[in-house]
């Protein structure tokens, strides 16, 4: 378990030495990327379900929590830990043209995702998040379409969405700032462990406003999403996929760990309720309006991250649930539809008849397609059940207007996607379709496992089940996390120092017992 | 392993071979063999139809803590039964040269596409029917309403494409009214179950029931094409290749009748349904939902009178006699309702009747279209025969089916009390009639055209399946009780008083329905008349079809007059075509809203720092949530 | 004390208005650098050496330095002239 | 419109802000984590300068992350501008030679600050300053020449092979406490470099070595930024 | 009440910073001021920040001889976050700067309505939208400058 580290040190130390290397032999540059990310792999594999019964903290530098960081290592943060390097693995750009440093931003991106899901203190993350969004910027400069018009588009998409960054991250140091203030600790057990007290007024919910706000940035949340278009529009589809995909979620997990850990009041959830549901909304009724697949994917996402933002905004571990199962769901998903629309890109009526070039692919088109709408025996239906009957238990009112918006915005997208369905279907050949481009052969082969994967789950989903609600069982157990972090004897330092009083202690146990 | 595990097994086989197997040629018969072998296998568990107990699939799921079951009771074994036959029907009738000349026109594959989207269609419903719970009712739903988009999207007309997406948005729209309700449900009870909510509707509010239901007839309703939602139907099934609208016209939207007994009658229960009044109104519920139901048999169905082209006047006839069966149901007496559901059997016979016939002449003249068709009976007499039995049975006339089941609506709205109601039915009755005969009468009336000089009667693989379901109209008509055995045993399971039958007809304390001594009588009449008719000497003499004339009009050989175009003129200048168009109006007003909203939030995407605007609303509303802090 | 952080504190946000009004970008990068040093000083009167060390080399001094040579690289080094440039 | 939604923005944020200013315990932090490693450090860690400590001790992975973006931010300035580099051939004709004083000055400057950037770095843990003040220091000096000769280059090779072995330096400092057993960047692991005597230059463990990675990193990176940014081509001068 | 501590400044520089920032942010149309804005807003978290820790009576962190052992000191956490995050913004500034030197070069412009806007188009020819021929505007009559 000591080694998992590793997985965050190992490729920070090959994206610094590739630069270096490539002057002496580029391919060992290269193999070395792809070697740290086999090593991560392998690392994770090795623990896996070890976590599953009791989480483990990880001190580094063997200092003591409160003080030293840790690293938190439940299940949650190793599915997340062994998708990232495998999700980096599969849009690994193999081409020969790409520039050494882009590989370097890879691996960065591979070490501060992993760090982000492992962290278990708040100013860690948010190195760790300005680090994601430092090698994203970098990526989508380096990865900008190469066209003679693309190149000026990334560069200024990426511009728009460096500042956008800058000031979320902003918001999110003066959220951790009044966190500090307020709780005067950084450590998530810690911090959990005060919240009740600490956090639970209108200073805490300002700060989860604030983070909430920063990291919804990367997260394509509502009010701060207007990158999404402009950037998925001007890098290939490779990085759209993986930032879309995985990304996003990243954000979103730690949005998740935060919230469940450090802000107890139901004004935080409603807060992300509002949000997300005007996410949803918007976004899908862009997406019904988009002329070209990639805008639409794009707008989409908007609309599905906003479903996984009403998803985690459900109180309980039903809620986490829910959202675990959508933003996996999407996780799988997009990338995937991504990777069909950048051998259909054009105008949508270019692309009609399409299914007769290639029918596997408007095959695995549909069935992605489908699955996103929640079709029934296909995982999105069991992921967007899990919302809607959810949402409809809440008695707060602002979840029946999350449940009315997400049922239409589901109508929206229907709607748009099956006129997509329909001009692949068409009879007649579009004008365009001799010039269209060739799907590349990794593209689908990313595409067809994703199918497998959803038919494999859509038949397994009982066992799905289990392990997603054992998952969300231990993010939601806010104890849990402190009684890991903090060994026994910590604790009672703690509570003697802290004057908390033992009852709010046992008290808090008893909630969590009667969940 | 229970008899409802073997249809799924095989429903499950049949999918894989035929998937596999689709382009190859001959995999018509397999599938002719695949649903005979499904109604063998419905046949073994025909004693649903009789009363027998419900009969459980093996095959369970375990999730969210629900338990999700599949069975057949007596309602879905009735309804089922229809189903299949309605597959065997159109497969047959697929088979043959209908087939044939389909492959050729199009492809192999294309073919196969046709065999395959009829059998998941037939599949997906008997998963629908064998729903044990709400959970499992909506993925059948979902199922149906994917797997008959599917038939619908292999329709090449450009405005068909379009009504399927139509189609498909409405049918989305409705899954989503359905699954709010469920979730509704399932914040109310806590679970998914049938049980729990028969148990827990008994405790609902009035505003909950009304909501709920409101949420459910949604759903079920744009299935059915009930008012007013009716837009979307007949345009979508018209005009898909033959068999697929025989198979979707006989059955497919009655699969929102099923959901509505399963779920409003069986579960909301019937006692609610009339004791709910709508706020402000002297209506309760179930007056609502029958006024529904009569609007929809008059509305669609003066439709259908308006339009040019066969297929499109039998779809939206299908439409309207939809809400006959609603009607018949949502009468909630044992005769109203056994009504219903004789209906559904019955039009079901003769829709697919009606559908196969204009099939058979599209495949000997091409075209469908009213303005170019006409005496076609001299060339295609089975056929001729087959559709008058049909329009027969469609207009509601002894000695066929339709007669039945239609006169058994009217008298218990009659029995019941319900003038306006009756009067309304009679209305869509009336309509029916002059529609019919516009149908008769412009394909086989009238003066054969040039161009159809040489057409002859429709090939043999054509005509069986047609004539066998010509005898099935006239002998359920004749004996309804063979049927109604069927429709008693599932009402019982409906939780309504069984109406009460014998083999001839209907058994009522005031005056009951005999159909074999109706039918004696008419043919007694017929044979009096006939004998007098011959006895005094009636002199028959056979004109030539050219030789006629209209309105002192003298008509050459060269030019035909055949009275097709603008049928009705008076009619439809009368009624106008307002309310179709306010319809119309309102489903443009729907997409020119979203519209709307969508360029708002494009524009709001695109404008400089929109973000930053919104965070505006992000403080504002903090603050006012944050109200309940400090 | 407080009225030395108060005028260090007026100075900053005086600099920091003129970094947004003033419409020569050499001057605003010259505000902004001002910005930078008296921040340094309020961190340096905060007890807070490192911080205001830092502050100083990198916000007065490095990016202060980025900042003109961006400027003249987007040839708008000119300090005769009043211009919010396209 | 626009402006006005900003102005609103902005006001509401200073609102809540102020608002806050009134329920946040400003100039009374409860400061539990401070407390704690004030009373810890000396003794844990066994710097002078216990922000040093915090940096590389106790926030040690912090730091590392911080170096991680500098190094991006440079990588991705490298590809934003480095794809011309053809180009910077064409050097920009505003720059004039520059005057004699400046050119001495900067000669003279250079090893001063060097040095001092250097003595920065090394008493990092003991002093104010370290890594990051010292790495700025030795970014300037020996930046100084470019500015003040235009002929000057820097070697980009030189920058990325100091910048890659300085981070995998920290790197291997924190992973050699791992060979022995400690978790990653422990700071003691071994007698080998003891624990020193409190106050001295050689104490606190690692730590004076991880500043002089920090130092070397930071000094790298942003002279490789700074050099960039210089050498970029000019846009199309609008000279009067 | 007492007299406002002097923390109360501070918080008000803060505050200031940030708002002076985040205005510039959102109404500047230049992008070079745009990135100073940004500059300032997160000189004012920094002071955010160091503020978390400050107390008036307090002295350094930092052990020398002449101080008394028992003497408070000031927090030293949040100071090395503001190293931290300091060293954070400048490598982002620098990212900023190179972005808008090519887009100066690409675009000739440093408006960032018409730097949208040409993205917008150029993003509109790529997904094949629009074609390349077409004049500058993506879709006539859709800007609306919010």
């Amino acid at each position: 378990m000591d080694n998992l580290i590793l997985v965050v040190i190992l490729p920070l130390l090959a994206a610094f030495l590739m630069p270096a290397m490539a002057r002496t032999s580029e391919v060992l540059a290269r193999v070395t990327g792809l070697m740290v990310l086999f090593i991560s792999i392998i690392i994770i594999t090795s623990v896996w379900g070890s976590v599953d019964e009791q989480a483990v903290s990880y001190a580094i530098g063997g200092f003591r929590p409160p003080m030293g960081i840790v690293f938190y290592i439940d299940q949650l943060s190793l599915l997340f830990a062994l998708l990232i390097p495998v999700m980096i693995l599969l849009f690994w750009p193999w081409n020969k043209v790409t520039h050494i440093r882009e590989y370097s931003l890879m691996m960065l991106l591979t070490a501060s995702a992993s760090g982000l899901v492992l962290s278990g203190d708040l100013f860690n993350i948010y190195v760790f998040y300005e680090l994601l969004a430092v090698a994203s910027y970098g990526l989508v400069v380096a990865q900008g379409r190469a066209g003679k018009k693309g190149e000026g588009a990334a560069l200024a998409a990426s511009l728009r969405y460096l500042i956008l960054g800058a000031v979320g991250s902003v918001m999110m140091l003066i959220g951790i700032a009044i966190i500090y203030t307020q709780a005067g600790t950084l450590n998530l057990a810690h911090l959990a462990l005060l919240a009740p007290e600490k956090l639970n007024n209108m200073a805490g919910l300002s700060a989860f406003a604030l983070i909430l706000i920063g990291v919804g940035v990367k997260a394509e949340l509502f009010p701060v999403n207007t990158w999404v278009p402009e950037v998925y529009g001007a890098v290939s589809t490779r990085l759209s996929a993986l930032m879309a995909g995985l990304l996003s979620k990243l954000a979103v997990i730690v949005i998740i760990r935060v919230l469940v850990l450090l802000f107890p009041q139901p004004e935080a959830l409603q807060l992300m309720t509002i949000l997300g549901m005007l996410g949803v909304i918007s976004g899908e009724l862009v997406a019904w309006r988009s002329r070209d697949m990639i805008r639409m994917l794009s707008f989409s996402s908007i609309g599905q991250l906003g479903l996984v933002f009403v998803a985690f905004s459900i109180p309980g571990d039903m809620g986490l649930m829910a959202g675990f199962a959508v933003a996996l769901h999407h996780l799988l998903v997009k990338p995937a539809l991504f990777m069909l629309a950048s051998g259909w890109t054009g105008p949508l009526e270019s692309l009609k008849g399409a299914a007769k070039q290639s029918p596997y692919i408007a095959a695995l088109f549909v069935l992605l397609v489908m699955s996103l709408l929640g079709v029934p025996p296909l995982p999105g239906f069991w992921a967007k059940l899990l919302i809607v009957v959810n949402l409809a238990s809440q008695a707060a009112p602002v979840y029946q207007f999350a449940l009315a918006f997400v049922l239409i915005a589901t109508v929206i997208e229907a709607a748009y996607l099956y006129r997509v369905v329909m001009i692949l279907y068409h009879p007649n050949q579009g004008q365009q379709a001799s010039v269209r481009e060739k799907h590349k052969a990794f593209e689908l082969v990313i595409a067809s496992g994703a199918a497998v994967i959803l038919i494999a789950v859509a038949l397994q989903v009982q066992s799905m089940e289990t392990k997603l609600s054992s998952m969300a069982r231990q993010t939601g157990d806010r104890q849990h996390y402190i009684n890991t972090v903090f060994s026994k004897l910590d604790l009672a330092d703690i509570y003697h120092q802290n004057k908390v009083q033992q009852t709010d202690f046992r008290s808090n146990n008893q909630l969590q017992g009667s969940k | 392993m229970s008899v409802l595990d073997e249809v799924f097994i095989l429903c499950a086989l049949g999918a894989l071979v035929l998937f596999v197997f689709h382009r190859i040629r001959g995999i018509e018969k397999l599938a002719v063999v695949f649903y005979a072998a499904l109604l063998y296998l419905l046949i073994k568990m025909s004693g649903l139809g009789y009363g027998g107990e419900v009969i459980y699939s093996s095959f369970s799921l375990n999730i969210l803590g629900e338990t999700l079951q599949w069975r057949f009771d007596a309602v879905s074994w009735f309804f089922a039964i229809i189903t299949v036959a309605s597959g065997l029907f159109s497969a047959v009738f697929m088979s043959g040269k209908w087939g044939e000349s389909y492959r050729e026109k199009t492809s192999n594959a294309a073919y196969g596409t046709l065999q395959i989207a009829l059998l998941l269609n037939v599949n997906s419903m008997l998963i629908l029917l064998a729903s044990g719970d709400l959970l499992s009712l909506f993925i059948g739903w979902e199922l149906v309403s994917w797997a008959s988009f599917m038939m619908m999207a292999l329709n090449p007309d450009k405005q068909a494409r379009q009504a399927a997406i139509k189609y498909i948005v409405y049918a989305m729209a409705g899954a989503m009214a359905f699954l709010a309700a469920m979730a509704y449900v399932y914040g109310i009870t806590g679970s998914l179950q049938y049980a729990e909510l028969a148990q827990a509707s008994a405790a609902l509010s009035n505003g909950q029931i009304i909501l709920l239901s409101l949420l459910f007839f949604t759903g079920f309703a744009i299935k059915m094409g009930l008012i007013p939602f009716h837009l979307w139907q007949a345009v979508a099934y018209a005009e898909t290749p033959a068999p697929g609208a025989v198979f979707l016209g006989a059955i497919s939207a009655r699969m929102g009748l099923y959901a509505i007994i399963v779920v409003l009658i069986q579960l909301i229960g019937l006692g609610h349904l009339q004791q709910i009044h709508i706020p402000f109104t002297f209506w309760n519920l179930q007056t609502v939902l029958a006024w529904v139901g009569a609007l929809t048999t008059i509305i669609p169905t003066y439709i259908a009178l308006k339009q040019n082209d066969a297929r499109h006047l039998l779809a939206w006839h299908g439409v309207g006699q939809g809400g006959y069966m609603l009607l018949g149901l949502m009468t909630l007496n044992s005769l109203g309702s056994a009504g219903g559901l004789l209906h559904v059997f019955n039009y079901a016979t003769y829709q697919a009747a009606l559908f196969m016939t204009i099939g058979a002449v599209i495949y000997r003249t091409g075209t469908a279209n009213f303005d170019k068709l006409g005496g076609l009976v001299t060339q295609m007499p089975l056929t001729f025969m087959v559709m008058v039995f049909s329009i027969i049975g469609l207009a509601g006339l002894p000695p066929m089916n339709g007669f039945v089941s239609k006169w058994m609506v009217y008298r218990s709205l009659l029995l019941d009390g319900e003038p306006l109601l009756f009067v309304a039915a009679v209305i869509g009755t009336l309509g029916t009639i002059l529609s019919v005969y516009k149908l008769v009468h412009n394909t086989f009336l009238g003066q054969l055209r040039v161009e159809h000089q040489n057409v002859r009667e429709a090939p043999l693989s054509l005509l069986i399946p047609m004539l066998v379901l010509a005898a099935i109209m006239f002998v359920t008509g004749m004996m309804p009780g063979l049927v109604l055995d069927w429709v008693a045993s599932a009402q019982l399971a409906m939780g309504l008083v069984p109406v009460t039958y014998n083999l001839g007809g209907i058994v009522l304390a005031s005056g009951g329905l005999d159909m074999i001594w109706i039918t004696l009588i008419l043919f007694y009449g017929l044979g009096v008349g006939a004998i007098i008719f011959y006895l005094l000497g009636g002199r028959a003499k056979r004109v030539h079809q050219y030789d006629n004339y209209a309105g002192g009009h003298f008509l050459t050989s060269r030019v035909r007059y055949h009275y097709s175009h603008n049928f009705y003129a008076g009619l439809m200048h009368l009624i106008g075509g307002w309310y179709r168009g306010s319809f119309k109006k309102l489903e443009q007003a729907i997409v020119s809203l979203v519209s709307l909203l969508s360029q708002l939030s494009e524009n709001m995407y695109r404008s400089a720092q929109p973000a930053m605007m919104v965070i505006i609303v992000v403080v504002l509303s903090l603050w006012s949530i944050s109200g309940g802090i400090n | 004390m407080i009225w030395i952080v108060s005028f260090v504190v007026f100075i900053m946000l005086a600099s920091a208005l003129a970094v947004l009004l003033l419409p020569n970008l050499i001057a605003a990068v010259a505000a902004s650098s001002v910005v930078s040093l008296s921040l340094a000083v309020l961190f340096a009167l905060m007890k807070a050496p490192d911080v205001a060390m830092t502050e100083a080399a990198i916000g007065a001094g490095l990016s202060s330095l980025l900042l003109a040579m961006a400027l003249r690289r987007l040839g708008l080094w000119q300090l005769d002239k009043e211009q919010e440039s396209k | 419109m626009r402006n006005i939604s900003s102005l609103l923005f902005s006001g509401g944020l200073a609102f809540l802000l102020l608002v806050l200013a009134t329920q946040l315990p400003f100039g009374h932090t409860s400061m539990l984590l401070g407390n704690d490693i004030l009373q810890a450090a000396p003794d844990e860690v066994g710097t002078g300068n216990i922000v040093a400590a915090v940096l590389l001790a106790y926030r040690g992975i912090d730091t590392l992350g911080e170096l991680a973006i500098l190094f991006t931010a440079a990588a991705s300035v490298g590809l934003i501008l480095g794809q011309r580099s053809n180009h910077s051939a064409k050097r920009d004709k505003t720059i004039t030679e520059s005057h004699f004083i400046t050119s001495r000055a900067s000669d003279l400057m250079m090893p001063l600050l060097i040095i001092v950037g250097f003595y920065i770095i090394f008493y990092g843990h003991l002093t104010p300053g370290g890594g990051f003040q010292g790495g700025v220091i030795l970014a300037i000096a020996f930046f100084l020449p470019v500015l003040t000769r235009p002929g000057t280059t820097i070697d980009h090779g030189m920058i990325t092979i100091i910048e890659g072995l300085a981070g995998a330096g920290f790197i291997m400092i924190g992973l050699w406490a791992m060979l022995y057993g400690k978790p990653f960047l422990q700071p003691f692991f071994d007698t080998f470099l003891g624990n020193g005597i409190f106050g001295s230059l050689w104490s606190a463990g690692t730590l004076p070595l991880l500043y002089l990675a920090v130092g070397l990193k930071v000094g790298a990176e942003l002279a490789g930024l700074l050099v960039t940014i210089s050498e970029a081509p000019a846009a199309e001068v609008e000279r009067t | 009440m007492t007299m406002p501590g002097i923390e109360v400044v501070f918080y008000t520089g803060a505050i200031g910073l940030i708002v002076i920032g985040m205005a510039g942010v959102l109404m500047v149309k230049n992008v070079f001021r745009m990135l100073l804005a940004l500059v300032l807003l997160e000189a004012g978290a920094s002071l955010l920040l160091i503020l978390s820790g400050f107390r008036e009576t307090g002295v350094a962190p930092i052990l020398l001889s002449g101080h008394a052992a028992g003497q408070l000191m000031n927090d030293p956490v949040p100071q090395a976050l503001v190293l931290t995050a300091i060293v954070i913004g400048v490598g982002i500034q620098a990212l900023a700067l190179a972005l808008i030197l090519r887009i100066k070069h690409r675009y000739h412009s440093l408006d960032m309505g018409e730097i949208r806007e040409q993205m917008e188009h150029d993003i509109a020819v790529n997904s094949g939208v629009v074609s390349p021929a077409s004049a500058q505007s993506p879709e006539p009559g859709g800007h609306h400058h919010g």
